[in-house]
C-alpha cells in the first residue's frame, strides 16, 4: 500500500532557482526506498520539501500522507503525523546532552516501551550510553550522527527520512545501522533515504529512485539498479576496480539516461 | 589550468628540514574530562606523503587535527613541523607555517560568495597595507585573485564562483572548503573525510584532485576517511587509531590486515 | 540589607529576560515597558475601586496577553519571514517605544505613589539592619517565585523544550514540539514575572512612565551577570548586583556607584566569560 | 508693507518645541498650559483682530531634533514660546538672531544668555529664575530665618543640580562662621533606588536638608531618610512647588520649606493664580491635576500676549520687540513678581519667595525676594 | 547581461553603466537640494549625513564584524568632548576631526578587549558598562565636561559666501560622502573579508590565518573612529557639548539604525540614519504619541522587511532588473 505519495511538485529557493522539476515518487508502507544522486540533485531538497522545513514551498504538486494532504504544512504538524526527518547537518541540539537530547526524542511518547527503545538503541550504539551526561557539540562527528538516528528511532515513526545515514560512520558502524534499520522497518517503519554509499544503501533498500537536477531519472527495485550498468558506474564504483593502477582518470562519461 | 604551479618558487626551503620529517608527532595526549581523547600518539609525515588515518567513531582523529592546527591545545606531546614546535602556538600562527586544514562538518563562510571564500584563503598571503584597503588600490587584490581563480577552475568550481557558499549543495561545499585550504599554499594539508557524502563517480573525481593536489603542489597530506576503499588507494602510508590510541601503522596493505583494525573498524566482512 | 532588597528587584527583573532568552535568544528590551504597562493597568483598575487582589491578579494576566500578543501577532510574522536575531531585538525595542508613548498618554507622565497593602515606610529593625514592610514583601515573593520557575522551568519537560526550541527550532519543529505554544507560554511567564516586580517597584519607586528603565537596566546586567541561560544566575547575578552597588555606594563612591558595579560585573566576565552560573557553549569542530 | 512670517491679517503663528515624549516628558505640560492660554485668548477675540495659532513639536528633550523643529518652524512662525532644556537653548543660542525670531521665555540655566553679546540678546526675553540665586536664598532663608546650622545638599548630578551647589556655597561664604556645608550627595537622573543616599545623607548629621531634584526623587530621598529615621528641616527648589508633591510623599512632605518661583504663583493658595488655571483646565481638560506646572508654561503665553498687545496692530519682529520692551513693573493677571523688560534689560523677572507644605497646599511665607536681573 | 572582461573590472565600485547614472543623479539631486529645498530639510539632511557616518562604523562592528557595542554613546562622548576641547585650544577643524576620531578609535580599541573573550549579549553589557562609565566620569569631572554650563564648541565659519546651514549641508555631506567610500573600500579588501569570516565562523577565521586579536581590536578601533568623528562634527554643529547629550539612548538610537537600515550594507547605514532622524521627525507634531508612531513604523519596517530598508531596496533593484520582461 502506498503510503506517501507525491506528484509533480516543484520546489524554487529564492522564488527563481528551480531545485525540484515536477517530481513524482511513491513509497510503499513498510518498505526501504533509496533516493541516490549526484551533488545538487536535489535530494535534500526533496525530503526537506516533506517535512515542511521550506517555507510555502512546494509551489506546485502536491505531497499525500497516508490519504492526507500535507504540502506546506508547517514542520510540527507533519511531525505529529508521525514523519521524522533526520537532516544532513543531523538536527541536533548542540548545547544539551545526549540524554537530554533522547528525552526530546520521547516528545508525546506516554507508551511502556520507551524503555525497551532506549535498550535497542544502546545496544547499537553502545557508545551513547558512556556518553549520556555529554554535552552534544563535544561529540564526534560519528557520534553525532548516531545520535540524530538514536532519537529518530526513539520517536518510533511511520515514516523516516533519512539524509545520508551513513554518512562519517565507521564502516562496521555503518553496516549495523543498516541492519538496524531493515530491522526497524520491518516492525513497522518505512523509510526512505537519501544515500551516496549506493551499495549500502542498494543492500537494504526494496526499491529505488535515481534522481538528477531536479527529477527522477531512474526507478526499479533494488537487484534492477544493481544490475544497471551506469548505476554500476557511477553510484557502485564498479568500473574502479578494474582501472589501470598508474594513475585516476578525471572521466565524465556520458550517462545513457 | 595553468601547467606550472603559480607558487612554488616562492616556497622558502629549509635546509635542515630537507633532511627532517615535515611533520613529527610524538607522545600526544589529550583529555576532555574524563576522557582521554588522544593518548601518547606518534607519527611522521614526510614531504609530498600521503597520509591516511582511520579509526572507529570518536577514535580522535578530528581531535588529532585540532591539535596540531591548534585548535586545542594537547596535554602533552611534541608537534613538530618543519623545525618548529606547534604545541603552544594559536591557529593562526600555525596557519602561517604552512598548516592548512579542512572540517569535518564544514565550516564555511557561509554568507560570502564562493570567490571571497576562497580569497579569504589567501588572507595570510596578502601584503596587509591598510592604505590599499583604504586607497583602493587593488594591485594585490588582482594578483592574489589570478592564483584564486586557478584553484577554482582546477577544483571545477566555474559554476558557483559568485554563488552565496550557503545555497550550494553539500558535496560542492566539500569541495570549496578543500579550495579554501588549498588557496593557502600550505606544506601540509589536512583533510577529515573529504569524500564523505558523495556519490562514486564524485568520490573519484575527488580522489584525483587529491593525488593531483600532492603531485602539482607538493603538498604532504593528512588524510582522515571511511570509504576504505578510496583511502587505501590514496594513501602511502596509514595510521590506525583506537580510542585515542594508536592500533596500527605502516603500509596499507599491512594496516588493513591487522587484527586489531579488523575488529575496531572493519568488522568481518 | 538594601543591597539585598533592590538586589531582589534585579533578581525578579533578570528572571524575566532570563526566561526569554533561553527560549528565544531575544534579549526582550520591551521587558521594562510591559512591566510598566502591567502596573499602571492595575492602579487604573484601583481607581476604579477593584480590590486590590484582583487588581495584581488582573495586571499579571493583562502583562501575559500583552506579551503572548506581541508574540504571536508580531514576532510570528517577522519570524517567517526570516527576521534576524538582532531584528527581532530591534522589534522588542520597537514595542517599548508604543508601549512608553501609550502608558504616557493614558496614564499621564507625572509621577504617581501605587497604593499597596504592605507600607514601604513602616520598618522593622533587625540588629541595627532596616528593612522595610515592603522590601521583606518583595524579598519573600521573590524567593517563593523563583522557586516555582525553578521547579517548572528545570523539573519538568517544559524547560528542555524551552532550550531546545531556543537552540534550534528547525529541529524542535521536526521534532514535533509545539515551538509556537513553548515560545508563547515563555513570553506571558516572563511578563508576569515583570510585572510583578513592576507591581513591587511602584509603591517604593513612584510610578511613572519610565519607573522600570532603570531596573530594567540593572536586571539586564544581572542576567548577563549570573550567566543568560541560568535561573539561578538571575538570582544570584541580582543579588549579587545589588549587595555591590550598595557596597561601592557606602564605601567607595556614590557619584561611580554604576561604573563600579558595571567594572565588577566586566571583571567577572573575563573571568568566567559565560557568567557566574551560566554554562559555557564552546564550539568544536 | 513687507510680509513677516508667520503673521496675517487673521493669524499670528507661534512656535512651540518640548518635550512631549521621553523621560523629560512631564515638563511638557508647560506647553499644554501655554496653548490651553492661547486658546483662551482666542475665544476672547485673540490679539488685534489676530488668533494666536500655536504650532508644538515635541523634541523628546534632544537638542539635534529641537533645532531641527525650529528649523522647519522658520518662515512660518512669528515667535517661539517656552523652549525648554539648558542643552537645547544653548545649542539654539543663535537661532533666534539669526533668523529675527523672538524667543519669549525659556526654562534653563538662563546664564547662557549672559555671556551673549547684547545685541544678540536683542530678540530673547526671559522670566525664568536663576537657580543659583534661587540656592543661594534658600541657604540665606535657612540660615537666618530658621538657624540652621548644618546644611546637607541632595542634589541632580548635572549643571542644575551643581548651580545650587555653587549657589549655597556663596551664601554660606557670605555668612562667614553661620553655618556649614557639611555634605552634598549627588544622584544619577535614571536611578531611583535612594536608600545609600539616605544614610550618607544621615551621616552628614544635616539639620537643613536642601533638595535639588526631580519630584520623584525628592519624594524618594524624603522617604528612604524617614525609614532610617532621619527628618531634616527639607528645603527644596521651586520646582517641587508642585501639589502632587503631596501624593507623592505623604505625609513627610508636610512642613518642607519649598521655594516658589517669582515669575509664576501656586494654585490652591493664590486666588489670582486659582483663577487662571480654572480658565487653563477648562481649555484643556488634561491639565486637571497638574495645574501648577501648566500655570508656570500659561504664564510665558500671558507675557507673550501681552507683547503682542503691545506691539499694536502691525506687527514685526521689531515691534514686537518694543512692545515686550513697554511691559514695566508688570504682574501678569496678578500673579507672580513684577516684570520688567527694556533695551538692556532682557531677563524680565528673577525672583524667589519661602513656602511651606502645610495641610495639603505651598503656602507662601513671605513677599518676593527680588534678585538681581542677569543680563 | 554586461559582460565582464577583467578582474579589475569586477573589482570597480560601481560596474553596470545605468547604475552609475543612476548614481550620478542622485548625487546631483544631493547637491543641488539646499539651493531648492527648504531650509530644515538641508538641515535635517546635515544631521543624517552626520548620524550617518557614526552607522558606518557601527555597521562595520556589528553588521560586518559580528561584535554588538552598547557603548557607542561612549565613543560618541569621547570624540564630541575631545573634539571641542581641542579645537578651544584654537586648532583648525581637521586637527580636531582627527583627534576625535583617534580618541575615539583609541577607545575602541582598549574597549575592544573584552570582546576576546565575550560574545554577543555578554559583550553588549560589557561594552555598556564603558558607555556608563564615560558618562559618570565626564558628568563629575568638570575640567572634562567643561563646568556646569557645558562646554561651548566654535562654531564653523562659512566660507564661499554660503549661508550657514548650507555651508554646514556641503561640509557634512563631503565628509560623509568621504567615510562611505572607505567604508566600501575597508569592506572589498581583505580587511574587509577578515572581518566578516570573524561574523560568519571565528573558528575557521582563526584556522585558515586571521588574527582573531588584532582584527577584532581593529574592527573596534575603526568603528569607534568613525563613531568619535561623529560626535566632533556633532560638537560643531551643536557648538555645545553637555554630558547629557550622550546616554544609553544615543547609542539605541545607532543601533536601531544599523538594523532598519540593513546589517552589513553601506547603503543601508545611511538608510538607517535617514530612518531614526527623519520619522521621530516628521511626525513630531504627534505630540505625545510620538514614540507610538516611531515605534509602530519600526515593528512595520521589520516585520515585513526583515533584512532592514536596505533588502526593499534591493529587492526594488532586482525587479527593475528584469522590468518589464518579468
Ligand atoms: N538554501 C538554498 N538556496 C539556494 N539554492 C539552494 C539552496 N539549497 C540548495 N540549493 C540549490 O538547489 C539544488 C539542490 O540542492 P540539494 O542540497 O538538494 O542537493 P543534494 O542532492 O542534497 O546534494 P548533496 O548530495 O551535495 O547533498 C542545488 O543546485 C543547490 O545549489
Ligand atoms: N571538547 C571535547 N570535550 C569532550 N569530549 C570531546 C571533545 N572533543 C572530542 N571529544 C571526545 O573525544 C573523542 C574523539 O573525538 P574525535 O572527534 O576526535 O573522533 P573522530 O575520530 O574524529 O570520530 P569520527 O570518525 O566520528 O569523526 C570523542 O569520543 C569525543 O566525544
Ligand atoms: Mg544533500
Ligand atoms: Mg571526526
Amino acid at each position: 500500500m502506498t503510503q506517501l505519495t507525491i506528484s509533480s511538485i516543484e520546489t524554487l529557493y529564492y522564488d527563481r532557482i528551480y531545485a525540484l522539476h515536477g517530481l513524482s515518487l511513491q513509497v510503499r508502507e513498510k518498505e526501504i526506498f533509496a533516493v541516490l544522486g549526484p551533488n545538487g540533485a536535489g535530494k535534500t531538497t526533496l525530503l526537506k520539501t516533506i517535512s515542511g522545513l521550506l517555507k510555502d514551498q512546494p509551489k506546485k504538486g502536491t505531497i499525500e500522507f497516508s490519504g492526507k494532504r500535507i504540502e506546506r504544512l508547517a514542520p510540527e504538524r507533519i511531525s505529529r503525523l508521525g514523519i521524522v526527518f533526520v537532516p544532513e547537518d543531523r538536527g541536533l541540539f548542540h548545547e544539551l546532552t545526549v540524554q537530554e537530547n533522547l528525552d526530546l526524542g520521547c516528545w508525546g511518547r506516554k507508551d511502556h516501551q520507551i524503555q525497551t527503545d532506549y535498550e535497542f538503541i544502546y545496544q547499537l550504539f553502545p557508545i551513547l550510553k558512556e556518553r549520556t551526561q555529554q554535552m552534544v557539540e563535544t561529540l564526534s562527528g560519528g557520534e553525532q550522527q548516531m545520535l540524530a538516528l538514536a532519537r529518530a528511532m526513539l520517536r518510533r515513526p511511520k515514516l523516516l527520512l533519512l539524509d545520508e545515514p551513513s554518512l562519517g560512520l565507521a564502516p562496521m558502524i555503518a553496516r549495523q545501522v543498516y541492519d538496524a534499520l531493515s530491522q526497524i522497518c520491518r516492525a513497522g517503519t518505512t523509510i526512505l533515504m537519501v544515500e551516496q554509499n549506493a551499495k549500502l544503501a542498494l543492500s537494504i533498500a526494496h526499491y529505488s529512485y535515481i534522481m538528477e537536477s531536479g527529477r527522477i531519472v531512474l526507478e526499479g527495485t533494488a537487484q534492477k539498479l544493481h544490475d544497471h550498468k551506469d548505476v554500476q558506474l557511477f553510484y557502485l564504483g564498479m568500473e574502479q576496480e578494474t582501472a589501470p593502477a598508474k594513475g585516476w582518470r578525471l572521466y565524465k562519461k556520458r550517462r545513457t539516461w | 589550468m595553468a601547467d606550472i604551479c603559480p607558487w612554488n618558487h616562492l616556497r622558502f626551503i629549509n635546509p635542515i628540514s630537507k633532511i627532517m620529517a615535515l611533520l613529527e608527532v610524538s607522545g600526544l595526549s589529550i583529555n576532555f574530562g574524563g576522557i582521554q581523547a588522544l593518548t601518547d600518539i606518534a607519527f611522521t609525515v614526510e614531504r609530498e606523503e600521503i597520509l591516511g588515518l582511520i579509526g572507529p567513531n570518536g577514535s580522535g582523529k578530528t581531535t588529532l587535527f585540532n591539535c596540531i592546527s591548534g585548535v586545542y591545545t594537547p596535554d602533552k606531546g611534541d608537534i613538530m613541523f618543519a623545525g618548529e614546535n606547534l604545541r603552544r602556538f594559536s591557529p593562526d600562527t600555525i596557519a602561517c607555517k604552512g598548516v592548512a586544514r579542512t572540517f569535518q562538518n564544514l565550516r564555511l563562510f557561509l554568507n560570502m560568495t564562493v570567490l571571497d571564500n576562497l580569497l579569504l584563503g589567501r588572507h595570510i598571503k596578502f601584503a596587509k597595507n591598510p592604505f590599499h584597503a583604504l586607497l583602493r588600490i587593488r594591485s594585490e587584490e588582482l594578483r592574489h585573485r589570478r592564483i584564486v581563480e586557478e584553484i577554482i577552475e582546477f577544483l571545477d568550481l566555474q559554476p558557483f564562483r559568485q554563488n552565496r557558499v550557503a545555497d550550494c549543495p553539500y558535496g560542492v561545499q566539500k569541495r570549496i572548503e578543500m579550495g579554501r585550504a588549498l588557496a593557502m599554499e600550505p606544506l601540509l594539508l589536512l583533510l577529515d573525510e573529504p569524500i564523505a557524502g558523495l556519490t562514486a563517480e564524485e568520490k573519484q573525481e575527488t580522489a584525483y584532485y587529491i593525488t593531483e593536489i600532492r603531485g602539482r603542489y607538493k603538498t604532504a597530506i593528512l588524510l582522515v576517511e571511511h570509504d576504505l576503499r578510496i583511502a587505501f588507494k590514496l594513501a602511502d602510508r596509514m595510521i590506525a587509531l583506537n580510542y585515542g590510541s594508536e592500533i596500527a601503522q605502516g603500509d596499507p596493505k599491512e594496516v588493513q590486515q591487522t587484527p586489531a583494525v579488523i575488529k575496531a573498524y572493519l568488522g568481518e566482512e | 540589607m538594601a543591597g539585598i532588597s533592590t538586589g531582589s528587584i534585579y533578581a525578579l527583573v533578570a528572571l524575566g529576560l532570563v526566561l526569554i532568552y533561553r527560549s528565544t535568544r531575544i534579549l526582550n528590551f520591551a521587558h521594562g515597558d510591559i512591566a510598566t504597562a502591567g502596573t499602571f493597568f492595575a492602579f487604573a483598575l484601583l481607581e476604579l475601586g477593584v480590590h486590590f487582589g484582583l487588581a495584581m491578579v488582573a495586571a499579571l494576566l493583562f502583562g501575559a496577553l500583552l506579551a503572548i500578543a506581541f508574540y504571536v501577532c508580531v514576532l510570528i510574522p517577522a519570524q517567517r519571514r526570516e527576521a534576524t536575531q538582532l531584528g527581532q531585538i530591534i522589534l522588542t525595542l520597537g514595542l517599548g517605544l508604543i508601549l512608553q508613548g501609550l502608558i504616557s498618554y493614558f496614564g499621564g507622565t507625572e509621577p504617581q505613589s501605587f497604593p499597596f497593602p504592605l507600607s514601604d515606610t513602616k520598618v522593622y529593625q533587625f540588629r541595627g539592619v532596616v528593612i522595610s514592610q515592603l522590601s521583606l514583601g518583595m524579598i519573600g515573593v521573590g524567593m517563593v517565585v523563583s522557586l516555582l520557575l525553578y521547579l517548572l522551568v528545570q523539573k519538568t519537560r517544559f524547560g528542555l523544550a524551552m532550550r531546545a526550541t531556543s537552540e534550534n527550532l528547525p529541529a524542535a519543529q521536526t521534532l514535533g514540539l509545539p515551538t509556537r505554544r513553548i515560545l508563547a507560554l515563555s513570553w506571558g511567564l516572563a511578563a508576569f514575572l515583570g510585572v510583578l516586580a513592576g507591581l513591587f517597584l511602584a509603591p517604593s519607586l513612584f510610578m511613572d512612565p519610565f519607573f522600570m528603565l532603570e531596573p530594567f537596566l540593572k536586571g539586564f546586567a544581572a542576567a548577563i551577570l549570573g550567566g543568560l541561560n541560568s535561573l539561578p544566575g538571575a538570582i544570584v547575578g541580582g543579588l549579587l548586583l545589588g549587595i555591590t552597588e550598595s557596597l561601592t555606594g557606602g564605601y567607595i563612591s556614590l557619584a561611580f556607584k554604576n561604573s563600579f558595579a558595571f567594572l565588577v560585573i566586566i571583571v567577572v566576565l573575563i573571568i568566567r566569560p559565560e557568567g557566574l552560573l551560566g554554562t559555557e557553549f564552546k564550539e568544536r569542530v | 508693507q513687507q510680509e513677516v512670517p508667520g503673521v496675517s491679517k487673521t493669524e499670528v503663528v507661534i512656535g512651540i518645541s518640548t518635550p512631549l515624549s521621553g523621560p523629560a516628558a512631564l515638563w511638557g505640560v508647560t506647553a499644554a498650559g501655554a496653548k490651553a492660554w492661547a486658546d483662551y485668548i482666542n475665544d476672547q477675540g485673540g490679539v488685534h483682530g489676530r488668533k494666536i495659532k500655536v504650532i508644538m513639536k515635541d523634541d523628546g528633550y534632544n537638542a539635534a531634533r529641537a533645532l531641527i523643529n525650529l528649523q522647519q518652524m522658520k518662515g512660518k512662525v512669528f515667535a517661539v514660546c517656552g523652549l525648554l532644556g539648558t542643552a537645547i537653548l544653548n545649542a539654539s543660542r543663535d537661532y533666534f538672531p539669526d533668523n529675527k525670531i523672538p524667543l519669549i521665555n525659556a526654562y534653563g540655566d538662563i546664564r547662557i544668555w549672559t555671556k551673549m553679546p547684547p545685541e544678540k540678546r536683542k530678540y530673547i526675553f526671559i522670566a525664568y529664575p536663576d537657580y543659583e540665586d534661587e540656592a543661594a536664598y534658600i541657604a540665606r532663608y535657612a540660615i537666618q530665618k530658621l538657624n540652621t546650622k548644618k546644611i546637607a545638599l541632595f542634589y541632580q548630578n548635572d549643571d542644575y543640580g551643581k548651580m545650587a551647589l555653587s549657589g549655597i556655597k556663596k551664601t554660606i561664604a557670605a555668612l562667614t562662621g553661620k553655618a556649614t556645608l557639611v555634605g552634598s550627595i549627588p544622584h544619577e537622573v535614571t536611578e531611583r533606588a535612594l536608600g545609600m543616599h539616605a544614610l550618607k545623607l544621615k551621616e552628614t548629621g544635616a539639620d537643613t536638608l536642601i533638595i535639588y531634584a526631580t519630584m520623584t526623587h525628592a519624594s524618594l530621598i524624603l522617604k528612604e531618610a524617614a525609614k532610617v529615621g532621619y527628618r531634616p528641616k527639607a528645603m527644596t527648589t521651586f520646582t517641587l512647588g508642585d501639589p502632587i508633591m503631596y501624593k507623592l510623599a505623604g505625609d513627610v512632605w508636610e512642613g518642607t520649606y519649598t521655594s516658589l518661583p517669582g515669575n509664576s504663583g501656586v494654585p490652591g493658595s493664590e486666588p489670582e493664580a486659582d483663577k487662571v488655571a480654572a480658565i487653563l483646565k477648562k481649555y484643556d481638560p488634561k491639565i486637571e491635576g497638574k495645574e501648577y506646572l501648566a500655570l508656570f508654561g500659561a504664564m510665558s503665553m500671558i507675557q507673550l500676549v501681552e507683547g503682542l498687545k503691545n506691539a499694536g496692530p502691525g506687527l514685526t519682529p521689531e515691534s514686537m520687540i518694543k512692545g515686550m520692551e513697554m511691559i514695566k513693573d508688570w504682574k501678569p493677571q496678578g500673579i507672580g513678581a513684577p516684570v520688567t523688560y527694556g533695551p538692556e534689560r532682557r531677563h524680565g523677572v528673577n525672583a524667589s519667595r519661602m513656602g511651606q507644605a502645610r495641610d495639603g497646599r505651598h503656602m507662601p511665607l513671605e513677599p518676593f525676594t527680588i534678585h538681581k536681573s542677569h543680563f | 547581461m554586461d559582460l565582464i572582461e577583467s578582474y579589475k573590472q569586477e573589482l570597480r565600485l560601481i560596474r553596470k553603466p545605468w547604475t552609475r547614472v543612476w548614481i550620478a543623479f542622485f548625487f546631483i539631486a544631493l547637491i543641488l537640494l539646499p539651493w531648492r529645498a527648504p531650509e530644515h530639510i538641508t538641515f535635517t539632511l546635515t544631521i543624517i549625513f552626520i548620524y550617518s557616518i557614526g552607522v558606518l562604523g557601527q555597521n562595520i562592528l556589528i553588521g560586518y564584524t559580528g561584535q554588538i557595542s552598547f557603548g557607542q554613546a561612549g565613543f560618541l562622548a569621547i570624540g564630541a568632548f575631545t573634539f571641542g576641547h581641542v579645537s578651544r585650544l584654537g586648532l583648525p577643524w581637521p586637527v580636531c576631526l582627527v583627534a576625535a576620531g583617534v580618541a575615539g578609535g583609541l577607545a575602541g580599541y582598549i574597549v575592544g578587549f573584552p570582546s576576546l573573550r565575550l560574545k554577543g549579549p555578554y559583550l553588549a553589557i560589557a561594552t555598556l558598562g564603558f558607555g556608563i562609565a564615560v558618562y559618570q566620569i565626564f558628568v563629575n569631572s568638570e575640567t572634562l565636561s567643561g563646568g556646569r554650563m557645558g562646554l561651548l564648541v566654535p562654531k564653523l565659519t562659512p566660507l564661499f559666501g554660503l549661508s550657514t546651514t548650507v555651508f554646514n549641508y556641503y561640509f557634512n555631506f563631503l565628509l560623509a560622502l568621504f567615510f562611505m567610500l572607505v567604508t566600501y573600500n575597508i569592506i572589498s579588501s581583505y580587511l574587509g573579508r577578515a572581518f566578516i569570516a570573524i561574523r560568519d565562523n571565528d573558528i575557521a577565521a582563526e584556522v585558515i590565518g586571521v588574527n582573531l586579536t588584532r582584527y577584532k581590536l581593529l574592527s573596534f578601533a575603526i568603528s569607534s573612529f568613525y563613531t568619535g568623528v561623529h560626535g566632533g562634527l556633532f560638537a560643531l554643529l551643536m557648538g555645545y557639548l553637555e554630558p547629557n547629550m550622550f546616554t544609553f539612548m544615543e547609542a539605541i538610537t545607532l543601533f536601531v539604525a544599523v538594523i532598519i537600515g540593513g546589517l552589513a550594507s553601506v547603503e543601508g547605514s545611511i538608510m538607517g540614519a535617514a530612518f531614526v532622524i527623519m520619522v521621530p521627525q516628521i511626525f513630531s507634531e504627534y505630540k505625545e504619541l510620538v514614540p507610538v508612531v516611531y515605534g509602530t513604523t519600526i515593528l512595520l519596517v521589520l516585520i515585513f522587511e526583515p533584512m532592514g530598508l536596505y533588502g526593499r531596496w534591493f529587492k526594488i533593484r532586482l525587479y527593475f532588473q528584469n522590468w518589464p520582461f518579468r
